[in-house]
């Protein structure tokens, strides 16, 4: 790593004449096997926010790698003010004045807000007070609202995106990569976020932002550059093109056309959550009351904040935690103090948030991790369930593999290495190979892309027409209004507010997630009805789709 | 693509195959360095073993095997337990006791006597899983604290049911009747000692470990929690039973690895018995990769060179403990060379997963919407 | 595997922001305090008086110093990430630099003798889990067994022959200096002996500290304070544990990761090295084969108990070089605790009946406390063989009670592999 | 290395005799635990070597146990003694009782002897017992103590609780205790067994005898091998009137120089006696077989007198030997 310096002097030095803040050429990465980055070649100017889109997997977040020196590239240059640059690790990057924002965050749990922030830079104001009052300085000239003290796992995650901006604002950083920054933000801290690149740019500041969501893009940038199959396609002035435009510019073909789907609800209740409470300890509960129903063919969205007791409801309702009081009832019976296995075993099906975590085992190969989960289930046990039948298992596994198309080269490769999108659909496929009553589905489409999730969606509606009882967790409020029979709203371990999907905004939805909106129960939601005027232009991602009946909400009372 | 590919093969041998050429190496620079005879020292250690040593390597063998099970089986779902030590230990001397005072006849005594092993081994580890799952405690911890534990109270008790011989200076349990005494099996020709007959133990509980690990429903859920805590528990695994069972169960096992030398060699328990197994399984294990071929060949070349180099001072000179360091550097090698082989590995995966992605796009193009 | 082990049973408090407690330099002198009370009481109503003797505490914190060393040489390790079982293996590394060095070159040469062997061990595993990126634990195991063999061969070699020295000990090393406090010891020592409640007990307490304190033993304390300081108050501690904390963040923000988990585990290697060189230069005054009697799993053990962090590592120590001090020195003090155990856990049990309302909790901590209690009534003395497992069932209870608060750095034995992880 | 056959600066060194007659016996030498250049127990059996390899002119070689070894690697040991063509092998240390007599029935041409055993494991025709009267030596060292002794309070530290060393505890007591019934006496064992460091861990000596002195004893007998250097530094610490024993060999003269002079006596106890005498009577063509038991009455135990500290009380000792050589007294074996 001490290699050769940059060849700019630090950003600090007042930038020459008019020259563009980034300008790349011929930027190539290959990755064993594939080609991340080919040819890559655009200019960003200074003072603007330029937006970078493209498919998963399409080279993004590579490319702004190479840019912040995590990665090198194998060919191409970097010109940062007009003046040839050699990345070779992020402080070269930060010494020309770059800072980034990770698609993951990059903070240390178990380190303070200041500690998080001074890393690395202990050079500019210490690591004590000096450091202290810089934070806040800056924390209150641009909002951010941030404690230094604060230990960040006690911190949302809209707390820990701005933690990151301050980060690279303390390092006087004058380019910014935002990688993904709103893919977990609520509409509310969208708007708070722009507000601040806003500000940011008018001192001159230059932003370079990746996002999936076009609109977002089209709203904010000043420019965008197209990426597919890691070269650049083309870049756009937002004025000129609406965001199906874009999406079509990024997967290269014509999008499919939105999809409609009648209501499938029945009035035979599949899953029934009766006041749960769960302590917190000490403080306040971390769900609150918690009660709703679903029926066969029903999808029950619920909306919110991430960590106001989404995650919990489905520990709960899994049997991976026990609930301080409330029951579980699947069908007429009782679940509250099952065991998973018993849960699993008894028809409820899980796409856990975190797939990572919660739902493979990444150095096992496909076939074990189809196993995963249902290993007391037909067609994984053989001899009375004591032993594994790996012949069956893998044999089934083989079957998924078409039918959900998940794309391996064989059913023997360790899960680890498929794509995010690919992982997905193995954990859907499994899922949906033992015909569950009732599934609970949380994020299934988070950081998949275009391609695959529509056809996650399309899973998930098939099963609804059969009967399935969905309960949908997401961040995505397109999803959410595009899947849901009903949708409700979670704010601090408290359901708040029901809304039907056919008529709420997802603005509305943000408001009442961030408490802002009114907190009344069920009987007056959904507030306003203007929906379809903007629907157009919430309607422009690939996967949104249009209603044609409004289901009773008798039964949802 | 499956698992038995002739690459992997190739690339899986090569590791011990470098590592022990690097251990020979780096000892050798040892050697020379403070000037110790090298030719002596390898020429004895690498001498083609009489039939006599070789009897004895492969009990040996038998014994660390056992221990090395007894500690893969925590290793499988990271469980770290130090504590075979105390677990083999406690176990024998319950055993010794049991089977010194002859209640069964001789190989009725022998079965129960193991039992009671298998039991007070499975008891003393599952103090340390009571901890681990009930309060918390880290099993580094507790079974360190409880080997030394174990040590206190054997020697207590020992003290209780000693049976001092006439003109002995040494103290253990009463000698278990003849009829109790495994003679030993001649494996080895032209050896004039005996292979221990509990040989069969190693064996059996070498294809349980494979068995139950990788056939059953509880070995799936017992790698699993090793590979993904959080995954398994997701999967409907109990993991604090699964804790409690994995440790006992490597307890329990640990009470086996005493009764070879029990019943085929010393007839006791006692101040001289052989101790120190408990660590040396760990090493074993790690060696062989929990894997239960992997450990067979680990133990055996541990034993080799543990009993090859009894003759050290004697024909060279040299400080017997020199083999140590040999198999440290052993250990040391091995795993470096598995993880540059496991990168490279990788590497060659990824080009060829990426390769075949490649044929099958081109081969049906685009469904549901994904690029063209 | 990988040497973070699983989790289950460390249950986390969840929901309500936590409030962190500062538990800071008042509340410690405050506890600190506490327990003399407690013991002062124990002594005056057992009898015991060797429970808090200047000997005892003195002999306690000699024993707790090179345990002390090695916990801190693996809080060092492992706040930067880097599981460290091998720290018996750097000790014993340690204990043979000693001997020679300082046979040859005086004891300060023994000194940086037992540091630089530690450090070579430190070098060995930071090569293989740091450089090669293999498992820590393998490593470790590995080192462990290579300290061993090394320092035996070394000593076979290099000490037969010698004037007092053989294949297993080195001849004898010149002592290193140690303070006394003229006046104040024999002053403190006059009112120790009055058997005052409170009083003898703090003079006692001071008098251990002031009388007979090796140099090394103030560079043992010396080390504590300047690896908190170190670590929590400089920039390099910052950078150090955030390599412990999140390696990908901290790289991102270009910190050379590496660099500093190998640094760390070097450092790590030197502490755990002069851990050992106090038992051959202090503790006794040679190198002996198997001195080192597994000091380095228990200082690994202590940092563990101390959560990670100096004070409560030092406590770690302190409480097992108390413990093995009184069960050494004999003389019915293990006895004694036996009522104090009993105390404990009745206390223990009245709590969980009457504020946790878990009656099979309490009852059967009643029910051990009421057999305690009737062993040490009973008996006068415990077995012989018993005493000596003294220091670990103390540890071992005091871990059931108090260790669901651990929490070690987040990715503390994890691998990490340069550019990987983003 | 130990054992180092080719090292010249070793004093034993095979196949060479530099001095006195030529003999054409083979002695093998299978030490316990630690070896030649313990300073104890193993260098007094080395002791016996060098004298008959020096007087009687035998060819020598040896080798040492390793820590928590198996009973089949003691076995081998003295096989390969065997193998390599050594008529004559002692086994030094009680540790060996079974692998000596199952290697004596194996080759009944070789003789053997061990040191601290005559049980029935090592049993043989071609097998020298040798064993001592510990207690007995203790005995005299405690009634030393307890003649000395100012507080009426005295102190042992055995090195690891094993019966052996429970001996030299027993007739310690018993020597004190026939000269002063009343006397304090503080016995602490540093470890338990299969934990064997108690006899290398002067630390835990030191802690141990710095209790005992702390605590008023002013004399305190050590039988903890590498330990024991701890209770001298601890003796030396606690300052003027208080003493150390020794044990095995006469440590006035073996231990660090600067602890020498407080060394009040110690209990002797020959094993070079035993091995010479086993070498001699084979180069004399009658091997020692059966138990020998090397006590007082045979001089196999003593105690020492360099320093001349108990010199004013050593006709009370020489008493008391004489009662237990006439059996007047029983020294018991376990305290
Ligand atoms: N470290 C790596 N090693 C090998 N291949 C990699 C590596 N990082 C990325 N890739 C490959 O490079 C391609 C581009 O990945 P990249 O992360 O840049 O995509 P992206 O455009 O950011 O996608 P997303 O929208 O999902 O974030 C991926 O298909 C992936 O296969
Ligand atoms: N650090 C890495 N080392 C090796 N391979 C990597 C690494 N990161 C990514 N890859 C490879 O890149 C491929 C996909 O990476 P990645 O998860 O970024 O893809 P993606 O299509 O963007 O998925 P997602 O939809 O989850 O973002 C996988 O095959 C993976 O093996
Ligand atoms: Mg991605
Ligand atoms: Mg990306």
């Amino acid at each position: 790593m001490t290699a050769s310096p940059p060849v700019t002097q630090p950003a600090a030095q007042q930038p020459t004449g008019a020259a563009p803040a980034v300008e790349l050429e011929g930027i190539t990465k290959r990755f064993p096997g594939v080609v991340a980055n080919k040819d890559i070649a655009f200019t960003v100017r200074r003072g603007t926010v330029h937006a970078i889109v493209g498919e998963n997997g399409a080279g993004k977040s590579t490319l702004m790698k190479i840019l912040y020196g995590v990665q090198r590239p194998d060919e191409g240059t970097i010109k940062i003010n007009g003046q040839v640059v050699e990345l070779h690790s992020p402080s070269d990057a930060i010494n020309a004045g770059i800072g980034m924002v990770f698609q993951h965050f990059m903070l240390a749990d178990n380190l303070t807000v200041l500690e998080n922030v001074v890393l690395g830079a202990e050079k500019l104001h210490g690591i004590g007070d000096a450091a202290r009052q810089e934070i806040v300085k800056i924390s209150d000239s641009y909002k951010l609202g941030v404690d230094p003290d604060a230990l960040v796992a006690d911190l949302g995650v809209g707390a820990r995106q701005r933690i990151e901006i301050l980060k690279v604002l303390y390092r006087g950083a004058k380019i910014l990569i935002l990688d993904e920054p709103t893919a977990v933000l609520v509409p509310q801290e969208v708007d708070e976020l722009f507000d601040q690149l806003a500000e940011l740019k008018d001192e001159g500041l230059t932003v370079l932002f990746i996002s999936h969501k076009l609109d977002e893009v089209l709203k904010v940038a000043d420019s965008i550059t197209v990426i597919r199959r890691g070269t650049t396609i083309d870049t756009v002035d937002p004025k000129s093109v609406n965001a199906r435009q874009l999406a079509e510019l990024m997967v290269g073909s014509e999008l499919p056309s939105p999809t409609t789907e009648e209501s499938t609800v029945t009035d035979r209740v599949l899953l029934r959550v009766d006041h749960l409470v769960l302590g917190g300890g000490t403080g306040r509960p971390v769900l609150d009351g918690i009660s709703f129903t679903i029926h066969a063919g029903e999808v029950l969205g619920i909306a919110g904040v991430e960590g106001n007791g989404q995650a919990e409801i489905v520990e709960v309702i899994m049997g991976m935690r026990e609930p301080t009081s409330g029951k579980v009832f699947l069908g007429d019976q009782d679940i509250s103090d099952w065991h998973v296995r018993e849960i699993r075993e008894a028809g409820v099906g899980y796409i856990p948030e975190d797939r990572h975590r919660h739902g493979l085992l990444l150095e096992a190969p496909l076939w074990e991790n189809r196993i995963l989960g249902h290993q007391t289930e037909e067609p994984n046990i053989e001899a009375g369930g004591f032993l594994i039948d790996a012949k069956d298992a893998k044999a089934d596994t083989e079957r998924i593999v078409k039918e959900y198309d998940v794309r391996t080269p064989s059913i023997f490769v360790t899960a680890g290495s498929l794509s995010g999108g690919n992982q997905q659909k193995l954990i859907i496929g499994r899922e949906m190979s033992h015909h569950p009553k009732v599934l609970i589905a949380a994020h299934p489409t988070r950081g998949v892309d275009v391609g695959a999730q529509s056809s996650i969606w399309d899973h998930i509606r098939a099963a609804r027409r059969e009967g399935l009882a969905v309960l949908l967790i997401s961040a995505d409020l397109e999803e959410l209004i595009g899947l849901s029979d009903t949708i409700q709203v979670i704010l601090r371990g408290r359901l708040t507010g029901e809304f039907d999907p056919d008529t709420v905004t997802a603005e509305d939805l943000g408001a009442a997630m961030t408490g802002a909106g009114h907190k009344n129960g069920a009987d007056d939601a959904p507030r306003t009805g203007d929906g379809d005027g903007e629907a157009t232009t919430r309607h422009t991602d690939t996967h949104t789709h249009d209603r044609t009946d409004a289901h009773d909400k008798e039964d949802q009372a | 693509m499956n698992r038995l590919n002739p690459r992997r093969i190739l690339l899986g041998l090569s590791a011990p195959v470098l590592a022990l050429i690097v251990a020979f190496v780096i000892t050798s620079i040892i050697l020379v360095l403070f000037g110790d005879p090298v030719r002596e020292v390898w020429s004895t250690i690498l001498k083609a073993p009489k039939p006599r040593q070789t009897v004895q390597i492969i009990n040996a063998a038998t014994v660390y095997y056992l221990s090395a099970i007894a500690v893969a089986v925590g290793f499988r779902m990271n469980l770290f337990n130090i504590g075979v030590d105390g677990q083999y230990r406690v176990a024998v001397f319950a055993a010794a006791v049991f089977a010194g005072q002859a209640w069964l006849p001789g190989f009725l005594n022998i079965i129960v006597a193991i039992i009671v092993a298998m039991v007070a081994g499975g008891f003393w580890a599952s103090i340390a899983a009571y901890l681990k799952v009930k309060r918390g405690v880290s099993e580094v911890i507790s079974t360190i604290m409880l080997n030394a534990i174990a040590t206190g109270v054997v020697s207590w008790l020992l003290l209780k049911v000693a049976d001092r011989k006439e003109g002995s200076n040494a103290i253990a349990t009463k000698t278990i009747p003849e009829s109790s005494q495994l003679e030993g099996l001649k494996l080895i020709p032209g050896a004039t000692n005996r292979v221990y007959t509990l040989i069969v133990l190693a064996v059996v509980v070498g294809f349980l470990y494979w068995f139950v690990l990788g056939r059953t429903r509880f070995g799936f859920d017992l790698r699993a929690t090793g590979r993904s805590e959080s995954a398994a528990v997701a999967s409907g695994v109990n993991v604090p039973r699964m804790v409690m069972t994995a440790m006992i169960a490597s307890g329990a096992l640990a009470g086996l690895i005493g009764m070879p030398l029990l019943f085929g060699q010393d007839h006791n328990y006692g101040t001289t018995f052989q101790s120190g197994l408990g660590f040396a399984g760990i090493a074993i294990a790690l060696l062989g990769r929990n894997n239960a071929i992997g450990i067979a060949f680990a133990s055996l070349l541990w034993a080799f060179l543990d009993i090859q180099s009894n003759a050290l001072q004697i024909t060279a000179g040299v400080a017997q403990e020199i083999v140590f360091i040999i198999q440290g550097v052993i250990l040391f090698a091995v795993v470096i060379a598995y993880e540059l082989i496991r990168r490279t590995d990788k590497r060659l995966e990824q080009q060829r997963v990426a390769r075949e992605l490649a044929a099958q796009r081109k081969a049906q193009p685009a469904t549901e919407g994904a690029p063209a | 595997m990988s040497a973070a082990g699983l989790e289950v049973g460390t249950q986390t408090v969840v929901g309500a922001p936590r409030k962190r407690r500062r538990f800071g330099a008042r509340e410690w002198a405050i506890a600190a305090l506490g327990a003399l009370v407690v013991v002062s009481i124990l002594r005056v109503v057992t009898g015991a008086g060797d429970i808090v003797s200047s000997g005892a505490l003195a002999a306690a914190i000699g024993l707790a110093v090179p345990i002390g060393l090695a916990g801190l040489g693996g809080l060092w390790s492992e706040r930067a990430g880097v599981v460290n079982i091998g720290l018996e293996g750097m000790m014993i590394l340690g204990t043979w630099g000693a001997g020679y060095f300082g046979y040859h070159y005086g004891p300060w040469a023994g000194v940086l003798g037992a540091i630089v062997m530690g450090m070579v061990g430190g070098l060995i595993h930071a090569i293989a889990t740091v450089t090669f990126g293999v498992d820590q634990i393998v490593s470790g195991v590995a080192l462990n067994i290579i300290g061993l063999g090394v320092a035996k061969y070394l000593a076979a070699r290099f000490f037969t022959g010698l004037p007092g020295g053989g294949p297993t000990q080195s001849p004898p090393i010149d002592p290193l200096p140690s303070f006394t406090i003229p006046g104040v010891s024999s002053g403190l020592g006059t009112i120790e002996k009055k058997d005052w409640f409170f009083v003898s007990d703090l003079a006692a307490v001071l008098r251990a500290v002031c009388t007979n304190m090796s140099v090394l033993t103030i560079i043992a304390l010396l080390l504590f304070a300047g690896t908190w300081w170190a670590l929590w108050r400089t920039p390099f501690g910052l950078r150090l544990r955030s390599c412990g904390e999140s390696p990908v963040a901290a790289e991102s923000l270009g910190v050379n990761v590496i660099r500093y988990k190998f640094l760390a585990v070097v450092v790590s290697g030197g502490l755990a090295g002069l851990g050992g060189g106090f038992l051959a230069l202090v503790a006794a005054n040679i190198y002996r084969d198997g001195q080192t009697g597994g000091r380095g799993y228990i200082g690994l053990a202590a940092m563990i108990f101390g959560n990670w962090r100096p004070g409560g590592l030092l406590g770690g120590a302190a409480l097992f070089g108390y413990t093995d001090a009184v069960q050494l020195r004999g003389g019915g003090t293990v006895h004694a605790f036996l009522l104090l155990f009993a105390v404990i856990l009745v206390a223990v049990g009245v709590w969980q009946i009457v504020r946790n309302r878990r009656l099979v909790q309490g009852i059967l901590a009643l029910v051990v406390g009421a057999l305690v209690a009737w062993w040490y009534f009973a008996t006068d003395a415990v077995p012989a063989e018993l005493t000596g497992t003294t220091p670990y069932v103390t540890t071992l209870l005091v871990l059931a009670f108090a260790s669901q608060r651990l929490r070690m750095p987040a990715a503390d034995g994890q691998i990490y592999r340069k550019g990987e992880g983003h | 290395a130990c054992g180092d056959s080719g090292n010249d600066s070793s004093p034993s060194g095979s196949g060479s005799s530099d001095s006195g007659k030529k003999s054409d016996l083979k002695v093998g030498m299978a030490y316990d635990v630690g070896g030649r250049g313990d300073q104890s127990f193993n260098d007094a059996a080395a002791a016996g070597l060098d004298k008959a390899k020096k007087e009687l002119g035998v060819e020598t070689k040896e080798a040492a146990a390793v820590n928590g070894e198996n009973e089949a690697a003691r076995e081998e040991r003295l096989q390969q003694l065997v193998d390599a063509g050594y008529t004559h092998i002692v086994a030094v240390g009680f540790a060996y009782a079974a692998s000596v007599g199952k290697a004596a029935k194996d080759n009944p041409d070789v003789n053997f002897a061990i040191v601290d055993d005559a049980s029935d494991d090592s049993k043989g025709a071609n097998v020298d017992q040798i064993t001592f009267a510990e207690n007995e030596g203790s005995f005299l060292v405690g009634a030393a103590a307890a003649l000395k002794s100012k507080a009426g309070h005295i102190g042992f530290v055995g090195g690891v609780n094993v019966p052996l060393i429970k001996k030299f505890e027993a007739g310690y007591i018993a020597g004190a205790k026939a000269v002063n019934p009343n006397i304090k006496i503080d016995s602490q064992y540093l470890t338990q067994p299969p934990d064997f460091s108690g006899f290398g861990d002067p630390a835990k000596g030191k802690t141990a005898a710095e209790g005992m002195y702390q605590k008023g004893a002013d004399i305190v007998y050590h039988a903890a091998g590498g330990s024991g250097g701890g209770v001298f530094t601890a003796a030396k610490a606690a300052g003027d009137g208080k003493w150390a024993i020794g044990v095995d060999s006469d440590q006035a003269l073996t231990a660090p120089a600067d602890v020498r002079d407080k060394i009040l006596t110690s209990m002797v106890k020959k094993v070079d006696v035993a091995v010479y005498d086993f070498i001699k009577s084979a180069a004399d063509g009658k091997e020692l077989t059966g138990p020998n038991e090397y006590n007082l009455a045979k001089g196999g135990v003593d105690y020492s007198k360099t320093g001349g500290h108990i010199d004013d009380i050593a006709s009370k000792l020489d008493d008391y030997k004489q009662q237990i050589i006439d059996k007047k007294i029983t020294v018991p074996t376990t305290p």
